[in-house]
């Protein structure tokens, strides 16, 4: 049983790490790198490391998605066109 | 087995430098750099764990065992934890000032391309 | 620098694609040659059968006599390595000082500075020169206007009562995994989940509601005062035990929230630290201006500095 | 109190210094560098107490446990705190230098604003305390933590001047890089802690197994890998000339002059504690350094910025000293150490000079500059001085070092054309930049030529003292510091058994003193007279076919850089695995 939730774990950790890389939209990998943290602080519960996973907890649901989102709201208004970012313009621009 | 976790954070390590290598947009190079740091606290972990080990706590060991027991018994290695949380803290403190570098950088050269950013060549 | 000889072929290499991929073909199959070399080293590692290191049983052995500490992982952070946390305490106001110089309004110098002028110089050289667009010249006048429309306004009244009936129960919740001294958690979970309180409080109830804790004449000396404690700590050990971060304070009765020795002591002050290291970071990045580069009306008069709260 | 509990106070001092300069940054402007000069006294004074122990007699090492922690039966849960001759020497340099050079920064950029020069001084007090820390510490993890702090802290360094978007780009790269380095040493840490269980290096040597395992060869590669990203070694190297070239003067000094020590250390480490059980680490780093200092020298001749070729000369400099310390023989060794110091003094006075000439034309390029010898003496007279350091000249001290260094190699032809190679090419970099940037005749007045402080004199007048009293004196220098130091890095066992506790003696190590003789002369001349007739054809004739494939080669983007990286992992798991 306990082998199962590991590595249902696992699966989720590499999937949701390759989504953060594929994604064209930032604001969508931002959100797939806070699902890894959270999906890592429950590998973290399954391997007995209590510690660890409320740091993990808090770090990747809180913290890390907090400067993300700071600095793309800052690169909104700074870059030419917004489809680096990965979000079409609005048409009335 | 662990080995499977092993396999798995070798995997995420991988993708991480992938998307440091070949990925030109800033912030994702910034992620890159941090899913590498989640593969490191994986490993970490997953070296830590024990075959049936509970969590290295003494408050209230599980039923049946007094404190000696738990201290004899098997549990995760607690020295690998306390690196993992030192991992965590460098990890968030590098991505602050990762950011804000980004975003000084896309403000002088109005994009987020790092092929752009490439005035220091030769 | 970008030098004039064959080399630089224009600023923009090529058309201005989108940022997609750099060279796949080169980084894939390096990348995959560094995967399998590390999981050549990984798979030799000792599985989950191996015995506990001598050094991890020393440490669950003198937990509870030595150190007073239920909690193994917390006696190795403040306890035995307390060292090692003392660096890292350390990287974090680094950290915390390096987007604080990153993201710092223009001041003004009182006389010419050499680099200042080149900077001028390379900007007008490299930084590509097309019309601000709308709202970055809106943004531009939020930074400078006291009162702008950017500035955090507060959600709607549903939000504002959950948050407000949330609050107090996130903080006491943030304090508590570090009060404990024997159970799982330590200053560092506690810091940062305190600082996820005071963005909750933001969020929901604008700039005004954390406008008295969010200012850097207030945050940062409590800062300074969680590092000067967690070095006084430190300084304690050498002066009373000769070694560094020995443990200077009587041991309480273990599973009491005075547990732990000065462990307990060096764990609120990291808390301390961390919660206003975080809060300190998070709203200097959200006030960075845009005064470094040169736009269209940026004559050589210096903006006044803006003022300390931002 | 006796000297071994005052092991941490030199990391210590700095640290409060770092918090009092933040909070005194509201008093008065000039307070926090102030701050930050008497914290690298005190923190010089507490060294020069422990050095006088270390290096009495034939060497010592003092260790001490951090929280009362014993080790026991040959492992430690503990940090343990090391000052062993070569680990005070790099520290003695760190705190020496930095107080030189926070001086300097005192009087050259004095009137920038005022909570600008109160996070300088932050950042630059945690930078020292990082490297004083790396290079006492006796732990694997703690030497980490050390080099994220100081990595982390020169990254806001690098960017400190927002106006310049090079800075910037230059700070990017940097933590791009160096973050790499910083993941992949902590995973081979956390690798070697697994398989051996030790922690301190000096248990990590004894509990090595002879047949070396896949896991302990990766887990080693990776923590090379790590360390050689911060000492630059080429395929690792490539953003060090963009970060070391961006910050003001007195900091790219500190980099270039001490920052660097941070990599060397690392390696230096893991070379000790490998030695017996991964011979093949010792010819894979002295090939690396060899590479750097090939083509750092050649890179720094085709440059036009003059701090950028300061910069890629220090690529070439620290893959010399990696060479020095991979001989694994007393003299090179000795050289080596003895070149660390050396660099730092002269690396130091290039680049003041190189800071001040910015700061006071606002023109960076070679192209751009020159004719300054009538207008700026001190100036000129500081740079002369380096140049002939570094060129290996007698009477100034990159001569005795570079001496021994060759006689290390003496016995590896191929290492040896290759070294003295590089050492014609360095030459001849730096009697260009001389040239075109001071002596050569300037068509147009400058507009613009700030006044000369003070304080910029005396740094530049004590750093070139210290270049000539280095160079004068080797027969006091050598036998006194070079040998204790070689024979601690020769000598394995002193390694291990120094970590009990206490004060163990080193073995007496026998090294020629004095300044090396006839033929070792000779050569330098040569090497000298040729480098200045290679200068001056590479002005008249430009950058040859080869140069300029090996500059297009560097395209500057992050990604690149990373690939190079990448690419340099590869190669040295590879090399170890075999």
């Amino acid at each position: 049983m306990f082998w199962v939730l590991d590595y249902l774990c696992l699966l989720a950790i590499v999937v949701t790490a390759a989504l953060t890389v594929l994604q064209r939209n930032l604001a969508a990998s931002v959100l797939a790198l806070s699902a890894v943290g959270v999906v890592l602080t429950a590998s973290f519960v399954v391997l007995a490391a209590p510690d660890v996973a409320l740091a993990e907890i808090v770090v990747g649901t809180v913290a890390m998605p907090m400067l993300y989102f700071i600095a793309l709201g800052k690169l909104r208004t700074v870059i030419r066109d917004n489809a680096d970012l990965g979000e079409e313009r609005d048409r009335d621009e | 087995m662990i080995v499977v976790n092993y396999v798995a954070a070798g995997c995420v390590f991988c993708i991480g430098l992938f998307a440091v290598v070949a990925r030109r947009d800033v912030i994702k190079i910034v992620m890159g750099l941090s899913l590498m740091e989640a593969s490191t606290y994986l490993l970490l972990v997953s070296m830590a764990y024990r075959r049936g080990a509970t969590a290295p706590l003494l408050s209230n060991p599980p039923s049946g065992q007094t404190q000696r027991d738990v201290v004899h018994g098997t549990v995760s290695d607690p020295v690998l934890q306390n690196f993992c949380l030192t991992a965590i803290v460098i990890g968030i403190a590098v991505t602050a000032v990762f950011l804000t570098l980004a975003v000084r950088v896309a403000q002088h050269y109005r994009s987020v391309d790092a092929a752009d950013a490439t005035a220091l060549r030769g | 620098m970008t030098n004039d000889d064959g080399l630089s072929r224009g600023f923009r290499q090529e058309p201005h694609v989108q940022a997609g991929w750099h060279r796949p073909w080169l980084g894939g199959p390096l990348v995959l040659a560094v995967g399998a070399l590390i999981l050549v080293g990984v798979l030799a590692l000792p599985r989950e059968n191996a015995a506990l290191p001598v050094i991890a049983r020393h440490a669950m052995e003198i937990a509870v006599p030595v150190w007073g500490q239920a909690e193994v992982v917390s006696e190795i952070v403040y306890g035995s390595r307390g060292f090692d946390t003392f660096g890292e305490t350390f990287l974090l106001l680094g950290a915390v000082a390096v987007v604080l110089t990153l993201s710092r309004p223009r001041e003004p110098r009182s006389e010419y500075v050499g680099e200042a002028s080149e900077g001028r110089a390379e900007q007008r050289r490299l930084d590509p020169d097309e019309p601000e667009s709308g709202d970055e010249r809106k943004a531009r006048q939020a930074e400078s206007g006291e009162e702008s429309e950017t500035r955090r306004i507060r959600m709607s009244v549903v939000v504002r009562v959950a948050v407000r009936t949330a609050v107090p129960l996130l903080a006491v919740a943030s304090v508590y995994t570090a009060a404990w001294g024997y159970t799982p958690g330590g200053g560092f979970p506690a810091g940062a989940a305190a600082a996820g309180v005071v963005l909750l409080v933001y969020a929901a109830l604008g700039h005004r509601a954390v406008r008295h804790v969010v200012r850097s004449a207030v945050v940062e000396p409590i800062e300074l005062a969680g590092a000067t404690v967690i070095v006084a700590l430190g300084v304690a050990g050498i002066v009373i035990h000769g070694s560094m971060f020995a443990n200077v304070l009587p041991l309480a009765q273990p599973l009491t929230i005075l547990a732990g020795g000065n462990a307990q002591l060096y764990s609120g002050a990291e808390l301390v630290e961390v919660a206003t290291g975080l809060i300190i970071a998070i709203f200097s990045l959200l006030g960075m201006g845009r005064d470094w580069t040169i736009h269209d009306d940026d004559s050589q008069q210096v903006p006044a500095p803006q003022d300390e709260d931002q | 109190m006796n000297v071994q509990a005052l092991l941490p106070l030199p990391v210590v001092i700095p640290i409060a210094g770092a918090i009092c300069a933040l909070l005194l940054g509201r008093l008065h402007r000039r307070l926090p560098l102030l701050v930050g000069i008497v914290a690298m006294a005190a923190s010089l004074g507490v060294l020069l107490v422990i050095a006088s122990r270390v290096l009495a007699g034939h060497g010592h090492v003092i260790t001490v446990y951090f929280s009362d922690e014993r080790p026991f039966s040959g492992r430690a849960l503990g940090i343990a705190f090391s000052a062993d001759p070569f680990g005070i020497v790099v520290a003695l340099l760190a705190a020496a230098l930095g107080a030189v050079l926070l001086t300097c920064a005192m009087s050259e950029l004095g009137h920038l604003g005022r909570r600008e020069l109160g996070l300088l001084a932050c950042l630059s007090l945690l930078m020292l305390a990082g490297v004083i820390g790396a290079a006492l510490t006796d732990d694997l993890i703690n030497l980490f933590v050390w080099f994220e702090v100081a990595g982390l802290a020169s990254f806001g360094l690098t960017g400190f001047f927002l106006e310049q978007p090079t800075a910037l780009e230059a700070a990017f790269k940097a933590t791009v890089l160096t973050s790499i380095g910083g993941f992949v040493i902590f995973t081979g840490s956390a690798m070697l802690y697994t398989v051996t269980g030790a922690l301190n290096l000096g248990q990590l040597q004894q509990a090595l197994p002879d047949t070396v395992s896949h896991s302990i060869a990766v887990g080693v590669a990776l923590v090379v890998c790590g360390y050689a990203v911060k000492a630059g070694l080429v395929p690792f190297h490539a953003w060090l000339p963009d970060a070391h070239a961006a910050g003001p003067g007195a900091v790219s000094a500190m980099f270039s002059a001490i920052l660097v020590d941070l990599g060397v250390v690392g390696l230096v480490r893991m070379l000790i504690c490998t030695r017996l059980v991964l011979p093949r680490l010792g010819d894979l780093l002295m090939w690396l350094g060899i590479t750097s200092g090939v083509v750092g020298a050649l890179m720094a001749l085709a440059q036009d910025d003059l701090k950028r070729l300061l910069a890629w000369d220090t690529v070439s400099q620290s893959g010399i000293i990696v060479v020095g310390f991979a001989s694994n023989n007393p003299e090179g060794i000795a050289g080596a150490v003895y070149h660390l110091a050396n660099h730092g003094l002269f690396k130091a006075l290039l680049f003041l000079s190189a800071g001040a000439v910015l700061h006071a034309t606002g023109l960076g390029k070679l192209s751009e500059l020159g004719g300054l010898w009538r207008q700026r003496r001190v100036l000129t007279a500081g740079f002369t001085v380096g140049a002939l350091a570094i060129s290996g000249v007698p009477p100034l001290n990159g001569y005795a070092s570079l001496g021994l260094i060759h006689q290390g190699i003496a016995d590896k032809p191929a290492v040896h054309l290759l070294a003295a190679i590089a050492q014609v090419l360095t030459v001849a970099a730096l009697a260009r930049a001389t040239y075109l940037g001071f002596y050569r005749p300037r068509a147009q007045e400058y507009e613009h030529l700030e006044t000369q402080h003070v304080g910029m004199r005396i740094s530049l007048g004590s750093l070139a003292i210290g270049c000539a009293a280095f160079g004068v004196l080797p027969a006091l220098i050598v036998p006194r510091i070079a040998a204790p130091a070689a024979s601690f890095v020769l000598f394995t066992g002193a390694h291990a058994a120094g970590v009990t506790t206490g004060v163990t003696t080193l073995p007496d190590l026998s090294i020629p003193a004095g300044l090396p003789g006839g033929t070792d002369l000779l050569t330098s001349l040569a090497e000298v007279i040729i480098g200045i007739l290679l200068a001056a054809a590479y002005i008249r004739w430009g950058e040859p076919r080869p140069v300029g494939w090996l500059r297009r080669l560097h395209t500057g983007s992050v990604n690149d850089y990373a690939t190079f990286a990448v690419a340099g992992l590869v190669l040295v798991c590879v090399t170890l695995l075999a």
